[in-house]
């Protein structure tokens, strides 16, 4: 067995038109910053996929990542929880012009949905939202004297994640607070592609320390030294950079 | 009925349809043998309710760690690639159908996919385990079973007299005798021993056999 | 009002409720800041929603780490006992009841206990973040608010007229002017500004501010 | 913040009748040998506690551990998925004889449960059970065309859970698959008391390799070299020993 694929672009060729895409990260850190912007190459060069579903605690910065795959005009829809940022000028424009739809979640709920994808529960109970905007049309039941809402759970054709060490059988580790929501969406989706630091022989990974395990994982591509969306958007970096 | 397959033999058989590269849970008893008999140049990933991926082989008497056991609470160990999580994370490959092949035990099989492995009535002391999760979930739930009970009776039944253990969840048997696919509520044979007849086969089997095309022999090595 | 307390002595005054060993979670913004005021000799262990549990201050300029943030996106430092986990876990500790102390900032806080600090309304692009969840869970629901807004409106109201973020939520107000209490639907009022009679508070609060024994000083440092 | 305890009759100190008492541990994996024959002795010197709801994946095995539990009377209740093992007979004897109560539960449900419990999930739908005798009273819910059936979650009073490493703040490793239910019961008690073999400085343990960071753990006690169930019942061990 050998999920291991020799390119970025072969990583997310499998993407198609109106796929939902969970994108992992929180803000930059854990972004899959070159795994996004393998798909944009394919879109600059193709003209797919486009109309993608795309599922990030965040709606980008600045303008590469996320922010790149939506300013290319490839999202027709984003679920998350946050969609503000230092320079979040790209969602924000599209959004209010009605270019792009917006599900907002809360937070917890959000990793709890795609928990519940991965796991297998189709719906659950969180006190979250309970009484707000965000609960409306959604089923409420009392627990012991309480009220909460029906959650249900958020799968995805494809999940983009950034992991730290990986091997070929998948095994993941992450770093630090990278890891946020990207063991979650790894569970979440049919097909798992994860960008790492550095493939590592089987074993290399202590059987304790890994995160991930490889059933999770359907592909993995090393990206030695990936960037980092903060140190991009001090860089006032564009993506993809205009011709000269 | 001498020539009936043995457990050993219908492990072999399971053990032919797992694919390289399979992530597999095997069922305390019988089913466990399956992991011995991996076609050369596969290697399928064998997964344990609780909380290993990836284990290895039986350690040797006196070698064993009694902290790194199977679901059926023997001695395993581990090798390159094995990782250990807790029994929500194990549970979530189960049931978030992760899994590619769960194989089982069973009492009874019913056509509708129904079974039935995991009580025998409102006597003793009943025990579930994870049965119940790894019947949802797997892409294909097999059973490996004995075609009649000790009595001559048929385990694979228009519907199980036993508690169930799921509804609709079996999707193919490798019984003593055949191997069996259930399609759309109904036994389709695949495989019979050469022995057997198709009409023999229907005298031992609770329920329509129905054909798809040849039937194939069932054809398992000595061991 | 020119006598009110600063975001900084709000801040202050909030870390001095904060028990040694604590499990706090500190909302983006002012409620940040109550961590560089812990008593001597006391140590809380602060908590971040996107996976950090136990981390130190911020690094100095140019030595951040990007992965290593907290919920605002700042960078942060690990320290001896800081331990990562993924966002499922995260939010289990939130809304599982395993933090003694959230603090939020807050746009309306109702006597009821509702919050309203998430939206303005529908124009722009709305974000909720974690507020939704940290409301529920920590046995401490605080806010750290202006007593009014900047036009000299109470912020704390009977009912809230902006969208919640929580019904029966908040537990204490530490107000620019005041320490109040939500007990059974009511704000009681703990600690004052020496500077302003309780009928001075009750003028600038939207609800009736009752008195449950003495009201103390709401003593702060200059800062 | 020092969650060490001096001793394991420290640690069992404020069990009381009644509590709903959660043991981790598969089998003997994991199982916290020593804290559960440390409140064995409480109870044969003091007659409490007794009357305890046990959670547990097992019903206990031989003459040791939570079958010595059972055997010495405390436990009224137990809620468990396999109440069967080589030796089931103290067990085994009080159930048919209707002197322990008996909530049978699917081991991945009884782990969702105890998880749910630790999460703030009051109710979640499963796949499991749906159609048998153990989903008998449950509400059934129809998502996507499948039935599902609503399970609630589970907490307990005190939970003791074996680990490896442990620090003073109660960040916790495991060893193996001794890792299992335990992590899970640290989220779902109020009160988690955990042996370890080993306690370490805080920050021996990279923050990587947390399993259970230390917010969901009240109490550490060290036990060096702690007993194995199997190695316990292949001797035919039996506690507390007979009088000589």
């Amino acid at each position: 067995m050998d999920k291991t694929l020799p390119d970025l672009a072969t990583a997310v060729a499998g993407i198609t038109d109106g796929m939902t895409v969970m994108i992992g990260g929180f803000g930059g850190s854990g972004a899959p910053i070159e795994l996004i912007h393998a798909l944009i190459d394919r879109f600059l060069a193709t003209g797919h996929p486009k109309n993608l579903v795309v599922v990030n605690n965040n709606a980008g910065n600045g303008h590469v990542g996320l922010a790149a795959l939506i300013e290319a005009g490839m999202v027709a829809k984003l679920i998350c929880s946050f969609p503000r940022s230092a320079d979040p000028v790209v969602f924000t424009e599209r959004y209010l012009a009605g270019h792009i739809a917006l599900e907002l979640v809360p937070q917890g709920t959000l990793a709890e949905r795609i928990r519940a994808g991965g796991a297998g529960i189709p719906a659950f109970y969180t006190p979250t939202s309970f009484g707000t905007d965000l609960a409306k049309g959604k089923p409420v039941e009392v627990f012991e004297g309480r009220s909460y809402v029906q959650e249900r759970w958020l799968k995805a054709d494809v999940a983009l994640v950034k992991a730290h060490l990986g091997d070929r059988l998948g095994n993941l580790t992450y770093r630090m607070a990278g890891r946020n929501f990207n063991p979650l969406m790894c569970m979440a989706a049919a097909t798992t592609i994860v960008q790492v630091s550095r493939i590592v022989d089987p074993g290399s990974i202590d059987p304790e320390a890994v995160i991930t395990p490889g059933i999770f994982v359907q592909g993995v591509v090393e990206v030695p030294n990936p960037q980092q969306e903060e140190d991009l958007n001090r860089a006032k970096a564009v993506y993809p950079e205009a011709a000269e | 009925m001498t020539q009936k397959l043995t457990p050993t033999q219908m492990a072999w058989r399971a053990a032919q349809d797992i694919a390289d590269g399979a992530y597999v849970n095997l069922g305390i008893g019988f089913p466990e043998m399956v992991a011995k008999f991996q076609p050369p140049g596969r290697e399928a990933i064998f997964h344990t309710e609780n909380g290993i991926l990836g284990f290895g082989e039986a350690p040797a008497a006196g070698a064993e760690d009694w902290d790194l056991i199977n679901a059926g609470k023997k001695a395993v160990t581990i090798k390159p690639g094995t990782a250990f999580f807790h029994h929500a994370d194990s549970f979530a490959m189960v049931r978030g159908g992760h899994l590619d092949v769960a194989i089982l035990g069973a009492y009874e099989v019913a056509e509708t996919g129904d079974l039935a492995n995991w009580s025998t009535g409102p006597r003793g002391v009943p025990a579930v385990g994870g049965a119940m999760d790894l019947v949802h979930g797997a892409k294909t739930v097999a059973v490996i079973t004995d075609h009649v009970t000790k009595d001559g009776k048929p385990k694979l039944v228009q519907r199980c007299s036993l508690p169930l253990t799921g509804v609709g969840c079996v999707t193919r048997i490798y019984s003593s005798l055949a191997v069996i696919d259930i399609v759309d509520g109904h036994f389709v044979l695949r495989e019979k021993l050469a022995a057997f007849s198709v009409s023999d086969l229907q005298a031992l089997t609770g329920a329509t056999l129905h054909l798809d095309g040849a039937v194939a022999d069932l054809d398992v090595p000595a061991l």
